[in-house]
C-alpha cells in the first residue's frame, strides 16, 4: 500500500469515528474571552458569551427599540428622575433560587457603582418596593436610561443578590456565574472553550421572539465558545464543520466565502467602525483645531477601507457616527469627511502653523485593520506634507500607553454598535484624548438634560458637527464585519447582531 | 621448504590516479614463521597489511597484484565476504589498544562475537574463555565481564590477540601492536606473539618501526622505504650485514648507549611523501652511493648467497669475503 | 551512582532558582500594565489601583518573588489574571495538547531522524546520501510556521485529509481520533527538529565508523550489517541521545509558533497569549514549568547517556 | 663543586581524584630530588605515568607544585611574584615532544622562534629579531630563510629543529626536552639527537633531556635519573647505569629494550606483570609488587635514595 | 594566490550546491546594496485599486493588500536580513567570545560564567527572546539583541569548547613556558586558531537569525510592521493564504534559501576545517 493510501485511508477512518455532536453548538471566537462578568466589563467576547446566561430588564426588540424582558414596565414620575419598574414573576437562577425585587436592586446598585457603563446612568438609589417591584431614583433625568438597561455589553445583568453584593468591584468568579438566562454556565478551560449547558428550568417569556427580547429558547444542548484566534483557521473550521459559527471573518475572506456552498454568510447588522483619537491634552494636536482639520482634510477614508476590509460589500465610507436607518442617523458635519485632498490639507496645515513637528501615531498590531489604516493613513498625511510617525505596539501596550498624554498624538482603535451617543467613546471626558472641550460640555448638557428624543437628536446633530469642526477623533468608516456559519446552522436573525445569540437556533 | 601460508606479489595500492601508496610489494609468509615488515612512518607498510586483510579505507584500493592464502585469491575481499567463502582464517591485531575495543561492549561480547562468526560449533563463551587463557590473561572469567576501559594497555592488546586467534587464523597480521606500551609491557606482549605463532604454527607478519623488535622477534625480514621493498632476508643475516644503504642507515642510526662516539650516524633528509616519489630509486636523495644510474629507470632486485635480496644498484658487499 | 543524582539534581535546583529569579525579574521589567488590559478600554484610575493592590503588585519586588517562590514549591503558582483561575490550571489545561505535540513531534524526529540518517551515513556519498543531506539542511532552513501555513493549505483547506487547526481532548468527544488533529502539527514541528536529529545522526555514524574498534570489528569478520547495527550505531546513538535535551529546547520554542498556527490550546500559545495580555502569572508559571521540565529532562538524558556509555563512571 | 644550574629539592606533585566515591591520590611526583650541574645533560627516565612529564611541567610552572623547591642558579622559581617567574621563564627553556602540535599553525617560524623574546621585548628593533632569529635557525641547521615559512611546510624533523631554535633562542641557562624524538622516525630522531649532541657541545647548553627510551637518554645524557612512581629510584652517570644497574626497575628497563641484535631472541611469553594503578601505595617500596628480590621489609619501609658508591643514588635496600 | 583560487573554484565545483548557494548569498546581498536601483516600485508605494494582484505584468511577484509591489518588497526585505543577520551574529561573537574566552582560561570565573550560560540555555530560546522582546520593546535592534542573546549561549559554548582544546595545546603550553601572559596567549594564539571554527558558527548563527526573526515578526514582535521585511511580509499574507497564496511563497522562499545557502555555505567551512573543533562546533 502507498504512503499516501496509509494517510489518507488512516484519516477517513478518522473523520468517520468522530460524529460531532448535533446537541452541541461551536462557536469559534476571536480570542480568549476575559471574565464572563457582563456588568464589570465591556469586552465584546465577554457579552456574545455571558448574554446567554444572563439577563436585563430590558432587551431590544428587532428594530432596536428596548421592551421590557426580565421587567414587565414601568411607570416615570413627571420630572423624570424616578422610574418604578415591576418585575416578572417566576424567574428563576440557575441555582433554583426565585428572582426577587432584591435581586434587582443589588444588581443594578453594584452596576451604577462599579460598571463603566452603570455610573453613566446616574442612579441615586434604588429601592425594592414591593416583591416584584423595583423603584430607581435618578440624580437627573436620562433619555437614554431605557437602552442602556437594555444594551448587554457592560449592561446591568441580573444577578442573585447575594453574588452581587459579595462581589463588589471585583469580577465575579465562574462558580458564581449564575443567573436567569436559557443557558448556565457549564466550564472554562483556558484556550480550549467556555462550555454553557442548557438551563432546563429556564422561565421564557411568553411571546414571539423579536430580536432579543421575547420568548428565548435553549434548542442546543451546550454552547461551546472555542478560542480560534487565526481567521483563516476560523474559516476553515467552519468550511470543514468542526465549528458551526465563526466570528469576526477577515474582509479579504468574504470572497473565498460568499459562495462556498459550504458556509452561510452573516453580514454584521451592526457595523463598527474605525477611530483615530486625537490628543486633547498635550501635543502639537492640544488644542490646534485648524492642525486637526488638515490632517481630517487629507485622509481618504475609502482607500484606507479598502486595504483594510477588502470587499465593497463589507464597508461604508459614511461619516456619520450611527448608520443610516437608525435614530441617531445624520449627516452633520460630515462634509468634512474623507476628502482626500492633500492640497487642501497642505493649505489648512500652513495656515495652522505646522511646522513638521513630527505627529505620533500610536498602533497596534493586534488589530490588523488599525494598522492597515494607520499605514494607508501615514502614506496619505506624508503627500500632504504631514509627518506622521508611526508607534507601533501590541494592545496592551498601547492601553497603557495612551494613558500617557505625553507619549503619543494620535492612536487607532474601533468602537462597536451602541444604543445611545451618550455610550460613545469620545463623549466619555476621560476617555484618552481627553476631549472637553467647552462647547462640547454645553452641547453635552442639552443632550442628557431631558429624555425628549427631539431634542435629544437635534442635540446629537449639534455634538456631530462640533467632532467635525474640533476634530477629537476621526472616523474612519463603518466596516461591517460578517461571521459564517455552518450551513445546517438555522438562527432567528439574518444579519449578525453585535453580539450573536442563540437562542431559537438549531442545527 | 613449506609452502608458504601467506603470498603478495607486486602489490599495489593507489589513493588515486597515478598516487600509489605502496608499489609492488612482494613477500611470503611460511607457517609458524614471523615476517618482520620494518620501515618508518608513511612508507606503506600498514596500507600493505591492510590491503591483505581487506580492510583499506574508503578511497584507497589495490590497483595491482596479487594476495593469496593458502593458494586461493583473496585480494579485494572484505573480512565478512573470506568467512562466506571459506578462506577467513587470517587476523589482525592494531596498534592503538585503547581505542580498538568497542568501549560499550564487555569484552567477553567482543570476544565471542568473533567466536560466533568462525567458529559455529564451539560454544561461544566457552572458547572465549579458552581464547582468554591462551593469550595468558589471569582471572579470565572475571575478565570476560569487564569493559575495554577497565584493562591496561597491555591487558587490551591481549584481548585483541585473543580475537584475532578465536578464527583460528593460519595468518595473524600484528600491526604495530606494541609501540603504544612500555617497554616492559612490550616484552610481554612479544613473548606471548613468539609462543602462539610456535604453538599455533601460524604465520605471523608483524609490522614495526623498530629494528630492535624486529631482530628479537621476527625469523624473515622485509625492509620497507617509500612504498616498495628494499631489502629481505633472513633475520640473522640481514642484521650482521645488510646490503641495502637505508638498511645499514637505519641501524646505524640506533644509538647504542655502549658506543663511546657521541654522535650518530644519520641519513640526511627525509622520506618522501608518496606523490614527491621521482623515477628511480626513491632513496636516491639520500643514499651516500647514489649515482646517475640510480636516479633513472627501475631498479634490479640482487640476491646474494645467504637469499637477501636487495634493491639496489650497488649493494654494500659484505666485509667477509664472498 | 546515587551521589551523581544527587549532584546533578543539586546543580539543577541552583540553576532552576537563578532561573527563577531570572523570569520573575524580566517579567516585571516589562512595560504595559495587565491591569489595564483586563478592565478594557472603560477602567477608571480607582479600579485600576484597586486591582493592582488585590493582585499583589504594589509591594516590593523582593517580597513579590518570594511569596511567588515559596508559593510555587508548594505548587501554588498563583491566580491567572486573565481567567481568574490557577495558574496551575491553566497550565494543566494547556499540558495535554503540548504533551501529545510533543510525544507525536519526537515519534517523527525518532522514528524519520534516526533510520534515514543511517541510511545516508551507510550509503555515504552516494546519491541518497546526497539527496538526503541536502533535504534534511533544507529542512533545518524552513521556518515551522511557514511549513505549518502550507501544510494547511495542501492538507487541510486543499485536500481536506486532516482538520485545519484546534484539538479537541482525547477524552472528549472521538477519543483517540482527536488525535488527527496534531497529525500537521507534529509534522510541522518535526521537521526541522528531525533534520538535525538526522544530520547528527549521520554524522556521528560517520564519526563512529572511523573508529579503530569499527576496523576491528570488521576485521572480525562480521558481516557489514552487524557492524552497523551493533558497532556503529549503538555508538552513534550515545550522540544522539545527548542532543535530546537540545532538541527538546528547540521543540518547546518551535512549539509556541506552531501552536499558534494551528490554534492549539497548548501551553506554547498560552505562553504567547499571556505575554501579549501581561498576565504575569501564567507567564511566570508557564515558563517556570517549561524550565523545570527541561532541566528534567536534562538530567535524565544525562543519567541515560552515563547508563549507556559504561566508560563514565557514576559518582 | 660547581654552582647547579637547577636543583629541586623535595619537589612534589599530588594529584586528587575522586574514585568510586572516594578522594584518591595520584603522587605524580613524589618527593623528588634532583641537580643539573652547569653544561651537564641529566637523562630523566622511565616508564609512562612514572612522573617525567610532571616534574617537567611542575619546573616550568606548568602546573602548581604542591611542595619542595625549585632553585634556578639559587632562586626559587616556586616563591617569585608573576613577573619574576616571567623573565626567570627565559632563562629556563623547553622543547616540547610533538613538533606536529606544539608549533601554532597560524604563525611562521619566525614568529614562534623569536616569541619568546616578543614576549618579553628582548629585541631593540625588527633588526635585531630578525638577525638573532636568522642566527638561531642557522644553528639548529635550517637557515635564516626557513623563518617565514609555516609549519604546514615543514617536515617533522625540521619542526623539531624549529622547536629546539625557539628553545635557544634567548640563550637560556638550562633547555629542558620533553620526549623530543619520541614523535619521529629512527633516521630524523638520530639528525635531532646529534643536533642537541652538537648544541650542548658548542653553546655549553645545560639539557635536561626526558624520554621513555632509555638507550636514547643512555646515548646523550651524562647523568640519568630513573623514575618509577613519581620518585627517583636511581640517579648515576650514564654508561655505568647502563652496563651495571643497581636498582631491580632500572635491570628490567635495560633488560625489556628491544634491541637490533638477533642474538638476544625473544622465545616464549612471560606472564603479565605490569605497573601496578597510579594510585599511591601508602607504605613500602613502590616496586615492590614487581620486585625479583623483594623481601618483607619492602613491603613495610620505603628505601630512601642513597649513595652507595660515589654518584651513583640508588633507593632500594638491597641494592 | 592564484593557486589558492584555483583551488577554492575547484572545490566549489565539488560541491555544486554550496555554489549555488553562494552565489544565491551574493544575490542576496547584491539586492540589499543596490535594492533602490533594482526595485521597481518604493516599497511602501500604496495602491489599493491594483491590491492582491497576481504575479505578472507589471508586479513581477504580484501585489499585497495594500497594493504595493511584492517584488519591491521582496528586494527591500534582502536589507533586513542582512542587517538581522551582520547584528545578530557580531552582538553574539561580540559577546559570546570573551565570556567563552575567559571562562577557558580562568576556570573559577569560567563555571560562574558557564553556569549562568546554562541557565540562559534552559530557556526556551524563542520564549526569552520573546520575553526580551517585550521588556526592550519592538524594533529591529532589539529584535537583534533578543536573538543575539540566544546565540551568544551557544556561541559562549562553542568558543569555550574551542579554547579550552587550545589552551591545552602544546604551542599554548609552550608559549605559557616562556612567560606569555594570558594577553599574549589570548591575542596571538587562541584567538586566531579560533577563526575557522567561529566562520562556520557565524555562518550558522546567520542562518538561525534569519529564522528566528522571521518566527518573531510572524508573531508581530519583530521588526516593527511597515519596514518590509520576509517575516514581516510572511506575517502580514498569511490571512490571504487561501486567496494569493503566491504572498507567502516569495517571503517564505526568500527566508528557506537563504537560511539554506548559509547552512550549505557552514557545512562546507566546517568541513574544511580542522578536524579537532568539528565536533565542537557541531551541535
Amino acid at each position: 500500500m502507498t504512503f499516501e493510501r496509509v494517510i489518507g485511508s488512516v484519516a477517513f477512518a478518522a473523520l468517520l469515528a468522530s460524529p460531532i455532536s448535533a446537541q452541541t453548538l461551536r462557536y469559534a471566537t476571536v480570542s480568549e474571552p476575559p471574565s464572563l462578568d457582563i456588568q464589570m466589563g465591556t469586552a465584546t467576547l465577554a457579552s456574545t458569551i455571558g448574554q446567554h446566561m444572563f439577563e436585563t430588564l430590558y432587551a431590544f426588540d428587532a428594530s432596536a427599540k428596548p421592551q421590557p424582558f426580565l421587567a414587565t414596565g414601568e411607570t416615570i414620575s413627571d420630572d423624570e428622575k424616578t422610574i418604578t419598574i415591576t418585575l416578572r414573576d417566576g424567574v428563576t437562577f440557575h441555582d433554583g433560587s426565585a428572582m426577587s425585587a432584591e435581586d434587582v436592586v443589588a444588581s443594578l446598585e453594584r452596576w451604577s457603582e462599579f460598571g463603566s457603563r452603570g455610573k453613566l446612568l446616574g442612579l441615586e438609589s434604588a429601592e425594592a418596593t414591593g416583591p416584584l417591584e423595583v423603584t430607581l431614583t435618578l440624580s437627573a433625568p436620562n433619555g437614554a436610561w431605557k437602552s442602556m438597561m437594555a444594551y448587554p455589553n457592560g449592561g446591568p445583568v441580573i444577578y442573585p443578590a447575594e453574588v452581587a453584593s459579595a462581589a463588589g468591584g471585583d469580577a465575579i468568579s465562574p462558580e458564581n456565574y449564575i443567573g436567569t438566562g436559557p443557558y448556565k454556565f457549564g466550564e472554562i478551560r483556558p484556550n480550549r472553550y467556555v462550555e454553557l449547558v442548557r438551563f432546563d428550568d429556564y422561565a421564557k417569556v411568553d411571546a414571539p421572539l423579536d430580536g432579543e427580547s421575547g420568548g428565548r429558547e435553549a434548542l442546543f444542548e451546550k454552547l461551546q465558545f472555542i478560542p480560534v484566534p487565526d481567521v483563516g483557521t476560523r474559516m476553515s473550521g467552519v468550511q470543514a464543520g468542526d465549528y458551526d459559527y465563526a466570528e469576526y471573518i477577515s474582509g479579504d475572506l468574504y470572497g473565498l466565502v460568499k459562495d462556498d456552498p459550504s458556509v452561510q454568510v452573516k453580514i454584521s447588522a451592526a457595523p463598527i467602525f474605525g477611530l483615530m483619537f486625537m490628543n486633547s491634552e498635550a501635543g502639537p494636536l492640544k488644542d490646534n483645531y485648524a492642525l486637526r482639520r488638515a490632517i481630517l482634510a487629507s485622509l481618504n477614508m475609502e482607500q484606507a477601507l479598502q486595504v483594510s476590509v477588502g470587499e465593497p460589500e463589507l464597508f461604508k465610507a459614511d461619516g456619520a457616527f450611527f448608520p443610516e436607518g437608525n435614530v441617531w442617523y445624520n449627516e452633520a458635519g460630515t462634509d468634512a469627511y474623507s476628502e482626500g485632498d492633500a492640497d487642501k490639507a497642505r493649505a489648512l496645515a500652513t495656515e495652522a502653523g505646522y511646522d513638521g513637528t513630527p505627529i505620533k501615531l500610536l498602533v497596534s498590531t493586534n488589530y490588523k485593520e488599525h494598522f492597515d489604516q494607520a499605514t494607508v493613513f501615514t502614506r496619505q498625511l506624508a503627500d500632504a506634507g504631514i509627518n506622521v510617525q508611526m508607534v507601533v505596539v501590541d494592545w496592551a501596550t498601547l492601553l497603557t500607553l495612551r494613558g500617557q498624554p505625553t507619549e503619543w498624538d494620535m492612536f487607532m482603535t474601533h468602537h462597536g454598535a451602541i444604543p445611545d451617543p451618550v455610550l460613545l467613546t469620545v463623549m466619555n471626558d476621560s476617555y484618552p484624548g481627553w476631549w472637553k472641550s467647552d462647547e462640547k460640555h454645553a452641547l453635552a448638557e442639552k443632550f442628557t438634560g431631558t429624555s425628549d428624543l427631539e431634542t435629544r437628536e437635534a442635540a446629537w446633530a449639534d455634538i456631530q458637527s462640533l467632532i467635525y469642526e474640533q476634530v477629537p477623533v476621526v472616523k474612519v468608516g463603518n466596516v461591517y464585519s460578517f461571521d459564517i456559519a455552518s450551513p445546517g446552522l438555522t438562527t432567528p436573525w439574518d444579519g449578525a447582531p453585535a453580539f450573536p445569540h442563540f437562542w431559537g437556533a438549531s442545527k | 621448504m613449506t609452502a608458504p601460508v601467506l603470498s603478495v606479489s607486486d602489490l599495489v595500492v593507489s589513493a588515486g590516479p597515478k598516487f600509489d601508496i605502496v608499489r609492488g610489494v612482494s613477500f611470503d609468509i611460511a607457517p609458524g614463521e614471523i615476517l618482520g615488515l620494518v620501515g618508518e612512518s608513511g612508507c606503506g607498510k600498514s596500507m600493505t597489511s591492510l590491503a591483505a586483510m581487506g580492510l583499506l579505507p574508503s578511497g584507497i584500493r589495490v590497483s595491482g597484484g596479487s594476495i593469496q592464502l593458502n593458494g586461493t585469491d583473496i585480494i579485494r575481499l572484505a573480512p565478512h565476504q573470506r568467512v562466506q567463502r571459506g578462506c577467513g582464517r587470517m587476523a589482525m591485531v592494531f596498534q592503538e589498544p585503547m581505542t580498538s575495543l568497542n568501549p560499550v561492549l564487555r569484552i567477553g561480547e567482543q570476544i565471542q562475537e568473533a567466536v560466533r562468526v568462525h567458529d559455529r560449533a564451539a560454544s561461544p563463551p566457552a572458547r572465549a574463555r579458552e581464547l582468554l587463557d591462551m593469550v595468558r590473561i589471569p582471572d579470565a572469567t572475571h575478565q570476560l565481564r569487564a569493559y575495554p576501559h577497565e584493562l591496561s594497555g597491555g591487558m587490551r592488546q591481549r584481548v585483541m590477540i585473543a580475537i584475532a586467534l578465536a578464527c583460528r587464523p593460519a595468518v595473524l597480521i600484528a600491526d604495530e601492536p606494541t609501540t603504544a606500551l612500555d617497554v616492559t609491557v612490550q616484552r610481554q606482549v612479544l613473548g606471548l606473539i613468539r609462543e602462539l605463532c610456535d604453538s599455533l604454527d601460524m604465520g605471523v607478519l608483524f609490522i614495526t618501526h623498530d629494528l630492535g623488535v624486529v631482530a628479537q622477534l621476527a625469523d624473515r625480514v622485509a625492509v620497507m622505504y617509500a612504498g616498495g621493498l628494499v631489502e629481505t632476508g633472513d633475520v640473522v643475516p640481514l642484521f650482521a650485514a645488510p646490503r641495502h644503504p637505508y638498511t645499514a642507515g637505519l641501524m646505524a642510526c640506533l644509538p647504542d648507549p655502549n658506543s663511546d662516539d657521541p654522535m650518530l650516524a644519520t641519513i640526511p633528509g627525509s622520506a618522501p611523501r608518496p606523490n614527491e616519489i621521482k623515477q628511480g630509486c626513491p632513496f636516491a636523495p639520500r643514499c651516500s652511493r647514489v649515482d646517475d644510474i640510480c636516479r633513472r629507470g627501475a631498479v634490479p632486485i640482487t640476491f646474494n648467497d645467504s637469499g637477501q635480496a636487495a634493491r639496489c644498484h650497488f649493494p654494500l658487499t659484505c666485509e667477509a669475503p664472498e | 551512582m546515587f551521589r551523581y543524582v544527587i549532584r546533578r539534581t543539586g546543580a539543577a535546583i541552583l540553576t532552576l532558582v537563578a532561573a527563577s529569579i531570572v523570569i520573575f525579574g524580566f517579567i516585571h521589567m516589562i512595560p504595559g500594565d495587565p491591569v489595564y488590559v483586563m478592565l478594557g478600554d472603560g477602567a477608571t484610575p480607582e479600579q485600576v489601583a484597586a486591582l493592582r493592590t488585590r493582585l499583589g503588585l504594589d509591594e516590593p519586588l523582593v517580597l513579590q518573588y518570594l511569596i511567588w517562590a515559596g508559593n510555587a514549591l508548594q505548587g501554588d503558582l498563583g491566580q491567572s489574571v486573565f481567567f481568574e483561575t490557577p495558574v496551575t490550571q491553566v497550565i494543566a489545561d494547556g499540558a495535554e495538547t503540548s504533551i501529545l505535540l510533543a510525544t507525536m513531534t519526537m515519534v517523527w524526529i525518532v522514528g524519520f531522524g534516526i533510520p534515514v540518517g543511517v541510511l545516508a551515513a551507510i550509503r555515504q556519498g552516494r546519491w541518497i546520501d546526497q539527496g538526503l543531506s541536502g533535504l534534511a539542511m533544507l529542512l533545518a532552513s524552513v521556518p515551522t510556521f511557514w511549513v505549518g501555513l502550507y501544510l494547511i493549505l495542501i492538507f487541510a483547506a486543499g485536500l481536506g485529509w486532516f482538520p485545519s487547526s484546534g484539538f479537541p481532548s482525547i477524552f472528549d468527544e472521538g477519543g483517540l481520533s482527536n488525535l488527527r488533529y496534531l497529525i500537521l502539527p507534529s509534522i510541522a514541528l518535526a521537521a526541522p527538529n528531525a533534520a538535525l536529529i538526522l544530520r547528527l545522526t549521520r554524522a556521528s555514524m560517520l564519526d563512529v565508523a572511523r573508529e579503530d574498534y569499527v576496523r576491528t570489528a570488521r576485521a572480525k569478520g562480521i558481516k557489514p550489517y552487524r557492524v552497523v547495527t551493533r558497532h556503529i550505531l549503538r555508538n552513534a546513538l550515545l550522540a544522539v541521545v545527548s542532543a535530546f535535551g537540545f532538541t527538546f529546547a528547540a521543540l518547546i520554542s518551535e512549539a509556541v509558533v506552531t501552536e499558534t498556527v494551528f490554534a492549539l490550546p497548548g501551553v506554547g500559545r498560552t505562553v504567547v497569549q499571556s505575554i501579549l495580555r501581561r498576565d504575569y502569572p501564567v507567564i511566570q508559571g508557564v515558563i517556570l514549568v517549561i524550565v523545570c521540565l527541561y532541566l528534567v529532562i536534562n538530567l535524565l538524558v544525562d543519567l541515560s547517556y552515563r547508563m549507556l556509555d559504561p566508560r563514565v563512571e557514576l559518582e | 663543586m660547581s654552582e647547579l644550574v637547577l636543583d629541586i629539592r623535595n619537589l612534589r606533585k599530588v594529584y586528587r581524584v575522586k574514585r568510586g566515591g572516594q578522594n584518591r591520590e595520584i603522587r605524580a611526583v613524589d618527593d623528588i630530588s634532583l641537580a643539573v650541574r652547569p653544561g651537564e645533560t641529566l637523562g630523566i627516565v622511565g616508564e609512562s605515568g612514572c612522573g617525567k612529564s610532571s616534574l617537567a611541567r611542575a619546573i616550568m610552572g606548568l602546573t602548581r607544585a604542591d611542595e619542595g623547591e625549585v632553585l634556578l642558579n639559587g632562586t626559587n622559581l616556586l616563591t617569585l611574584d608573576r613577573h619574576a617567574l616571567a623573565r626567570a621563564r627565559l632563562h629556563i627553556r623547553m622543547v616540547f615532544q610533538d613538533p606536529y602540535a606544539s608549533l601554532d599553525p597560524r604563525r611562521s617560524v619566525g614568529d614562534s622562534v623569536a616569541e619568546a623574546g616578543d614576549i618579553h621585548g628582548i629585541f631593540k628593533d625588527r633588526a635585531e629579531r630578525a638577525q638573532r632569529v636568522g642566527e638561531a635557525l642557522d644553528r639548529v641547521g635550517l637557515g635564516a630563510r626557513f623563518a617565514d615559512r609555516f609549519p604546514h611546510e615543514l617536515s617533522g624533523g625540521q619542526r623539531q629543529r624549529v622547536g629546539i631554535a625557539r628553545a635557544i633562542l634567548p640563550e637560556p641557562k638550562l633547555v629542558i626536552a620533553d620526549e623530543p624524538v619520541s614523535a619521529l622516525d629512527v633516521s630524523i630522531q638520530a639528525q635531532v639527537l646529534n643536533l642537541l649532541g652538537e648544541l650542548k657541545a658548542r653553546l655549553g647548553l645545560t639539557l635536561m633531556f626526558i624520554s621513555h627510551d632509555l638507550s636514547v637518554v643512555a646515548k646523550i645524557s651524562d647523568r640519568v635519573a630513573v623514575l618509577y612512581m613519581g620518585r627517583v629510584v636511581e640517579i648515576a652517570p650514564a654508561r655505568p647505569l647502563f652496563r651495571d644497574p643497581r636498582h631491580p626497575y632500572t635491570a628490567l628497563l635495560i633488560q625489556a629494550i628491544p634491541r637490533p641484535d638477533p642474538s638476544t631472541r625473544i622465545t616464549g611469553a612471560i606472564d603479565p606483570d605490569e605497573p601496578p594503578s597510579r594510585f599511591a601505595r601508602l607504605e613500602g617500596c613502590p616496586f615492590n609488587d614487581r620486585c625479583p628480590r623483594r623481601t618483607a621489609l619492602c613491603a613495610t619501609d620505603a628505601p630512601a635514595l642513597r649513595e652507595i658508591e660515589p654518584q651513583r643514588f640508588v633507593s632500594c635496600h638491597h641494592a | 594566490m592564484t593557486a589558492h583560487l584555483i583551488s577554492l573554484t575547484r572545490q566549489f565545483a565539488m560541491r555544486p550546491l554550496t555554489t549555488l548557494g553562494a552565489a544565491f548569498l551574493v544575490l542576496v546581498v547584491l539586492s540589499a546594496v543596490f535594492a533602490p536601483l533594482i526595485a521597481p516600485f518604493p516599497p511602501d508605494a500604496i495602491d489599493p485599486v491594483n491590491r492582491l494582484l497576481p504575479p505578472g505584468g507589471a508586479h513581477l511577484m504580484g501585489t499585497d493588500h495594500f497594493g504595493r509591489d511584492t517584488f519591491s518588497r521582496v528586494v527591500y526585505g534582502a536589507r533586513l536580513a542582512l542587517l538581522i543577520g551582520v547584528g545578530v551574529v557580531s552582538f553574539s561573537l561580540a559577546s559570546g567570545v570573551p565570556i567563552g574566552v575567559l571562562s577557558a582560561l580562568y576556570p573559577r570565573l569560567g563555571r560562574v560564567l558557564m553556569r549562568m550560560v546554562d541557565v540562559l540555555m534552559s530557556f526556551p530560546s524563542l520564549l526569552l527572546a520573546l520575553g526580551l522582546i517585550v521588556i526592550l520593546g519592538q524594533g529591529v535592534f532589539n529584535a537583534i539583541l533578543a536573538i543575539g542573546l540566544i546565540y551568544l549561549t551557544t556561541t559562549a559554548r562553542i568558543v569555550y569548547g574551542v579554547a579550552l582544546r587550545l589552551r591545552a595545546e602544546p604551542y599554548v603550553e609552550a608559549a605559557r613556558s616562556m612567560g606569555a601572559g594570558t594577553w599574549w596567549v589570548v591575542t596571538r594564539h587562541i584567538l586566531p586558531n579560533m577563526i575557522s571554527p567561529l566562520m562556520v558558527q557565524a555562518s550558522f548563527v546567520f542562518a538561525f537569525a534569519q529564522l528566528g526573526a522571521a518566527a518573531l515578526d510572524f508573531l508581530g514582535l519583530g521588526a516593527p510592521p511597515d519596514v518590509p521585511s520576509w517575516g514581516n511580509m510572511l506575517a502580514e499574507s498569511r490571512i490571504y493564504i487561501t486567496r494569493a497564496s503566491w504572498l507567502l511563497l516569495w517571503p517564505g522562499m526568500m527566508i528557506v534559501l537563504t537560511a539554506f545557502s548559509l547552512n550549505l555555505v557552514g557545512d562546507w567551512l566546517r568541513d574544511r576545517m580542522d578536524p579537532r573543533f568539528r565536533d565542537v562546533v557541531r551541535k
